[in-house]
């Protein structure tokens, strides 16, 4: 196992880059239906938007209903900035050159809001966090849906210039995997490490040292910034951009994503992204009339009973027996012999507890975050 | 030759509505002193710990570390400046490695200084400052007798290492004055033992100066150079532990009547 | 262990997509497929159900008698939720369905994706109800309905002959066709009638007294909002507006004598629309009885009665340019059929006898030219 | 003139949002989460309302009476079934599976009835002139009731067994539990409170619109849950108060022409902007963290 690890934390990237290659090699053959091009544009913009708020919820630990917000921020100024650019034949009308300023443009507008609304959070913690980002996210909506007509499209949709939809999947793809690359390398450096120490326990990771106001600006930052790309990239996968789809429902989509992909697991946050993508396309096609309305019931069901199951202080000891890790060690013929009492780890027995920890009915159970476990030292 | 004195306490005091949690307390811990802060349940031991590393604002008074006044300042200043700590229950980062835990405490030091721009792109740096830091962070816990359970998660941990954990942890932020809250609740006789052990050898081994609160006395009279004893919030005795220990007033407090 | 499953997982989802893709099936069936996009569920479901029905209603007239030159037709529906984002999957599916000529999109939104989709396949579109201006923006887009901006022009001049001084607004902010009708009107509003606006968005939908005792002065209303809100308003107005007041909607108002009883207020209720649910003559009273006959009368409206004209439309159009001599088939591809489609339109075809309309004939710019009628709901008591 | 009407709408318009506000504050007084389907069980109050009034044709007050028996049931079937497995997980956790609930709570009455607004005539309140101003029925009527109910709440709480109870539980779960406090059931009550409560507020949007739809209780539910945390969330006054202020700031925003169309950021903005001053709310208390 152990000598698997420095390969393993490139898992992700290698799968990414078979995906694009394959996927590249494909569309230039002609090969990919058209319904199968829009699927992996939304998959890449979805991915995008998971991953990036997998660092905000996964890794910092606070819960943002606002992401779409942020996304809202990066698809109104980047599509603006590409009409601009476009009409005025800017860059000598290299598309491709264009929409790289625009992602940046649209990338860095929505960290400066990130910014703004991480100045807040630095006060407030929780549900009071939560409410202030859903909060932001419609107030971001309702600035774009009534600025002038004529500068965002006012109630009516703003046009953006379309990228051609036989390489824009592509551009996709190589997008997902530089936020990929570059959220994994936060979360793997020193940085990534304070952050999840604010998580773990604020009160600690002040005590030693972490300067918590400062790592929560840069963790709302960054995922802004991505969020912002995202949303650039979705203005480029659009004819036209409507304020309306970045209500906090849509928050709540990508908070889905992340949460099926176990907290605090990138390469889980872009596989659940890409499945409710396929999933949500497909039934789309397969669930009519008064059926359709069965999606959100499995969305709602699925999100509650994977929650209550994976963090119900109830669940934890069937939890553990039906872990994959265990049932690999039943399938395995080296069944540990069962270890008798007088064996049992008497160290591991707290000799002083805490009367009202006996009693509370909070007893302190999991945190709902994947573990760190990607990174045994390599040795 | 007169020994520096590291941590001074002028006056401290401070009341939640009312209550005055803790009053006009002075106490001056000289270098490389094992210092005890002892008294019964409430007399106010772990808030003087939250007042000297900025977790609470003193209403009076002021503490000054090496002659530098840190009252009212940030918990990070507060750390950065050389103030180290421990909690009474404990506080680790459960979903994190052991090793990961102490490398969190190494953050802050300037030699493993790393911008977040070579540590986005994996410049060079960034694996010669990982490495580096592992490199400490193994030391550190090889002190403390971790050095075998780096790789488990802080929070499948028996309660003792805990502990242990929580004072390298503290320790990797190279603190001039490390406070430990109740560092042995919870351990049996042995690892107290081992625990005494390795406070001794932390401060030979890191030049630091230890401030600690306990209840066990064994613990207490055979570890500490001094002691303040508190009580509802004000010193009940002060001085070398074996005198303290014995003063009329303390022994009252303790058995009652 | 678990880098394995996500591995296997990731690779199945790849399977998946593929799956997902089966090969377009074509439109060589011998029928000629009619392809619309519309929200079949959702909030604006009674829209998207109103032409999906009235459509296939008109479609299985046509069949039944005997179809385009023995060629039958076949609607297929897609449901888009009233959501732009979900258009270009739909449009994916009608491509797949092979498509000929298609209904557009029921509402606007989605229409601005549907045009600019259709355009570059020149697949030729003819909207039932996406009213907004910009939706016949490419040769290959008409409509059937009034474009908002031509709603808001026609209120504000028939307003201006009333000799008004005052009067009131009341619209919906976030909303493209309220707002669309509204600016126009304002545009072509006489200068000398002063107007008292209000408005209301979808997060205060609920609750309009505020705006209610701002027009409590004014008897004359203009509401360029659908009839739900409408509805709402009327009953919370009830007391509190003049007994003789004058509520002026357009077609949006369609729909609000079966969301409210009408008698229950004393104000007089009129609208500007193209299509009267209560006509007792023509064709559209034809249409009504054969859509209730058939479908339940919820979802009888104008926007069913405009996608009823679009398919006789496109089969008046198609016949006649057969009997002009053209060659049209199943056969036929998408973009050669709309070349055709859109010289016919664009030539002065007049579409005889509608739900909708008598003798309407369409401008080059895709908009229609028909003849608005003032309904009145019910009169002031 | 135009003044004191407005006024009056706004205070009639806060206090539906204060009673929804109440809800949520008294689930989060005392279980310590949000309650993010709180807004979902108004709606399941106005088809309540719907079913009971339109298609069996009982009197209003009689559906009234039904839909606070279904709401308190809903709301404690959803405790039992949703937030109970989740006590002493992550607040996280329990605010995902609370959005969750919301979304289940939406999704299954579009199934039942719907996606189109479905007509509730419950009653035809007309209007009272005092002098010169005319205030309609449904005004005086909505003041005075969550007048009544807010008053009786705060008397429930301060001198009742039971609301001691709470206010024990609120502070100290585990020591209300050594004191014999039944946790539990006294949790379970807060929640078929709030959503009485929830049912109330149903009562008087469908009053005010005459109809219901499956998202009727979303955006009403997430305004009076901000006006909560403007007031402090866990005090009751705090509720009271920040659900009047939401009401009377929407009125004012609503009669003016360059306001309107923000109206929505506005309220959003108070929030943040208190927030920012005092962030636990205007009459929250401030909560230390034990170290």
């Amino acid at each position: 196992m152990m000598k698997n690890a420095k390969w393993k934390q490139y898992v992700t990237y290698l799968v990414l880059i078979c995906c694009t290659v394959v996927f590249t090699v494909l569309g230039s053959m002609k090969q990919l239906p058209f319904s199968t091009l829009l699927q992996l544009e939304s998959a890449t913009i979805a991915m995008i938007l998971a991953a990036s708020l997998c660092l905000v919820v996964g890794f910092l630990g606070e819960l943002s209903l606002g992401h779409a917000g942020f996304m809202c921020v990066g698809a109104f100024i980047g599509g603006k900035l590409s009409v601009i650019l476009t009409d005025s034949g800017a860059y000598g009308g290299n598309e491709l050159l264009i929409m790289l300023v625009c992602l940046v443009v649209g990338g860095i507008a929505a960290a400066i809001c990130g910014v703004i609304i991480g100045l807040p959070a630095l006060r407030l913690r929780g549900d009071y966090l939560a409410i202030v980002t859903l909060a932001f996210g419609e107030i971001v909506r309702s600035l774009f849906r009534n600025a002038p007509a004529e500068m965002f499209g006012g109630t009516l949709a703003m046009s953006t210039p379309r990228y051609d939809r036989n390489s824009l999947f592509i551009i996709g793809f190589i997008l997902v995997l530089i936020t990929v690359v570059i959220i994994q390398n936060f979360i793997r450096s020193k940085h990534g490490r304070a952050v999840t120490s604010i998580r773990d326990s604020e009160i600690a990771a002040r005590a030693t040292g972490i300067n918590v106001t400062k790592y929560k600006l840069m963790v709302f930052t960054l995922s802004a910034f991505f969020a912002g790309i995202a949303g650039v990239l979705f203005s480029y996968s659009q004819f036209s951009v409507d304020s309306k789809k970045f209500d906090y429902n849509y928050s709540i989509q990508i908070l889905v994503m992340v949460v099926l992909g176990g907290m605090g697991n990138i390469g889980g946050s872009l596989i659940a992204a890409t499945a409710v993508v396929v999933l949500d396309t497909f039934l789309q096609k397969q669930l009519t009339g008064n059926l359709a309305v069965l999606k959100d019931m499995l969305y709602a069901l699925v999100l509650i009973g994977l929650i209550v199951y994976r963090n119900a202080p109830a669940l934890a000891g069937f939890r553990e027996k039906v872990s994959i890790k265990n049932l690999m060690r039943n399938l395995s013929k080296h069944n540990p012999a069962k270890i008798h009492d007088d064996e049992a780890k008497w160290d591991r027995v707290p000799t002083k507890i805490h009367i009202d920890e006996v009693l509370s009915v909070d007893v302190q159970s999991k945190s709902p975050y994947t573990p760190d476990k990607q990174w045994k030292e390599e040795e | 030759m007169m020994a520096q004195t590291v941590l001074k306490i002028e006056n401290l005091g401070i009341s939640f509505g009312g209550l005055k949690a803790v009053q006009d307390l002075n106490l001056e811990i000289k270098e490389k002193q094992l210092y005890g802060l002892v008294g019964p349940n409430g007399a106010g031991k772990t808030t003087v710990f939250n007042m000297i590393t900025g977790v609470y604002k003193p209403t009076t008074g002021s503490f000054y570390l090496n002659g530098e006044n840190l009252t009212g300042k940030s918990q990070e200043t507060i750390n950065h400046k050389g103030i180290a700590r421990t909690f009474q229950n404990i506080r680790l980062f459960n979903n994190m490695t052991v090793i990961r835990n102490v490398m969190v405490g190494l953050h802050n030091q300037p030699e493993y200084k790393c911008g977040l721009f070579t540590s986005l792109f994996r410049l060079p740096r960034h694996f010669k400052v990982e490495k580096e830091m592992r490199q400490r962070a193994k030391e550190i816990l090889d002190v403390v007798g971790l050095l075998e359970e780096r790789n488990n998660l802080a929070c499948n941990l028996p309660y003792g290492k805990q502990r242990k954990l929580e004072i390298a942890r503290a320790l990797a932020t190279n603190p001039k004055l490390l406070c430990l809250d109740e560092p042995a609740a919870g351990m049996n006789p042995q690892e107290t033992q081992e625990l005494m052990d390795i406070i001794r050898t932390i401060r030979e081994q890191f030049n630091v100066t230890i401030l600690l609160i306990e209840h066990d006395m064994k613990f207490v009279s055979g570890l500490c150079d001094e002691l303040t004893v508190l009580n509802f919030g004000t010193v009940l005795a002060q001085g070398e532990t074996k005198a303290a220990l014995q003063d009329p007033e303390v022994i009252r407090a303790y058995i009652g009547g | 262990m678990k880098k394995f499953l996500a591995f296997l997982m990731a690779a199945m989802m790849v399977v998946g997509v593929f799956a997902g893709c089966a090969p377009a099936d074509g439109g060589g069936d011998g029928e000629f497929v009619i392809g619309m996009s519309g929200p079949l569920t959702g909030a604006a479901a009674v829209y998207g159900v109103a032409v999906q029905n009235a459509a296939q209603m008109a479609v299985d007239e046509i069949n039944a008698a005997g179809g385009l030159n023995g060629y039958k037709f076949k609607l297929v529906a897609t449901d888009d939720q009233h959501d732009p984002t979900k258009v270009a999957t739909n449009y994916a599916t009608l491509l797949e369905k092979g498509v000929h000529v298609s209904l557009g999109t029921v509402t606007t939104k989605p229409g601005l994706e549907f045009k600019n989709l259709s355009k570059q396949d020149n697949l030729f579109f003819l909207t039932p109800s996406a009213s907004g201006d910009d939706i016949p923006e490419f040769e290959n887009g008409y409509q059937m309905c009034f474009a908002d901006g031509d709603q808001g022009k026609v209120a504000a001049e028939y307003i201006n002959t009333l000799g008004l001084k005052k009067i009131g607004v009341f619209f919906k902010s976030d909303d493209p066709y309220s707002d669309g009708i509204y600016k126009n009107f304002t545009a072509n509003l006489s200068k000398d009638i002063t107007v008292v606006e209000t408005q209301f968005t979808d997060a205060n939908a609920t609750d309009f007294s505020a705006q209610i005792s701002q027009l409590k002065d004014c008897s004359f209303i203009f509401m360029p909002i659908y009839y739900q809100p409408a509805a709402i308003f009327m009953k919370q107005a009830k007391d509190s507006m003049a007994a003789n007041a004058i509520y002026y909607g357009c077609d949006g108002f369609d729909g609000l004598a079966g969301e409210m009883d009408l008698s229950t207020i004393t104000q007089e209720v009129s609208m500007l629309s193209h299509f009267d649910a209560n006509s007792t003559e023509g064709k559209a009273a034809e249409f009504i009885k054969k859509y209730t006959e058939k479908y339940d009368t919820k979802t009888l409206n104008q926007f069913g009665a405009s996608a009823y004209d679009c398919v006789y439309a496109l089969y008046n159009a198609m016949s006649d340019l057969i009997k002009e001599g053209k060659e049209i088939t199943p056969d036929i591809s998408a973009s050669d059929l709309c070349d055709l489609l859109k010289a016919k339109f664009s030539g002065g075809f007049s579409f005889a006898e509608g739900a909708t309309g008598s003798n309407i004939t369409w401008y080059e710019t895709g908009k229609v030219n028909k003849i608005a009628t003032k309904y009145t709901l019910k009169e002031a008591n | 003139m135009k003044f004191l009407e407005t006024l009056l709408n706004g205070l009639s318009a806060g206090s539906t949002y204060a009673m929804i506000a109440l809800g949520y504050t008294m689930v989060y007084g005392i279980a310590k989460m949000l309650n993010f389907a709180h807004g979902d069980v108004i709606m399941v109050g106005g088809y309540t309302l719907f079913i009971a009034s339109t298609m069996m044709g009982v009197s209003p007050l009689l559906a009234l009476l039904f839909a606070i028996v279904f709401c308190a049931l809903i709301g404690v079937t959803i405790e039992k079934l949703a937030y109970k497995p989740l006590r002493g997980a992550s607040p996280l956790a329990v605010l995902i599976t609370a959005i969750g609930m919301s979304k289940l709570l939406q999704s299954l009455a579009q199934i039942v009835f719907g996606s189109a607004t479905q007509p509730v005539d419950l009653l035809d309140l007309g209007s009272v002139s005092i002098g010169s101003l005319n205030v309609s029925m449904y005004t005086v009527i909505t003041l005075l009731c969550s007048a009544v109910i807010m008053i009786s709440l705060s008397l429930f709480v301060k001198y009742t067994r039971t609301g001691r109870a709470m206010i024990a539980v609120s502070e100290d779960k585990s020591a209300a539990q050594l004191m014999g406090i039944n946790v539990n059931f006294i949790i379970t009550i807060t929640f078929a409170i709030g959503s009485a409560l929830a049912a109330f507020a149903g009562f008087f949007m469908v009053l005010k619109t005459f109809n219901v739809e499956p998202s009727m209780g979303a955006m009403p539910g997430i305004k009076a849950f901000t006006a909560a945390v403007i007031g402090g969330i866990g005090s009751i006054p705090g509720a009271m108060l920040g659900g009047i202020l939401m009401g009377v700031v929407e009125a004012f925003a609503q009669t003016s022409p360059v306001m309107a169309p923000y109206t929505d950021a506005i309220e959003f903005s108070i929030l943040i902007v208190i927030l920012l001053v005092r962030p636990s709310g205007i009459l929250g208390k401030k909560r230390r963290e034990k170290v």
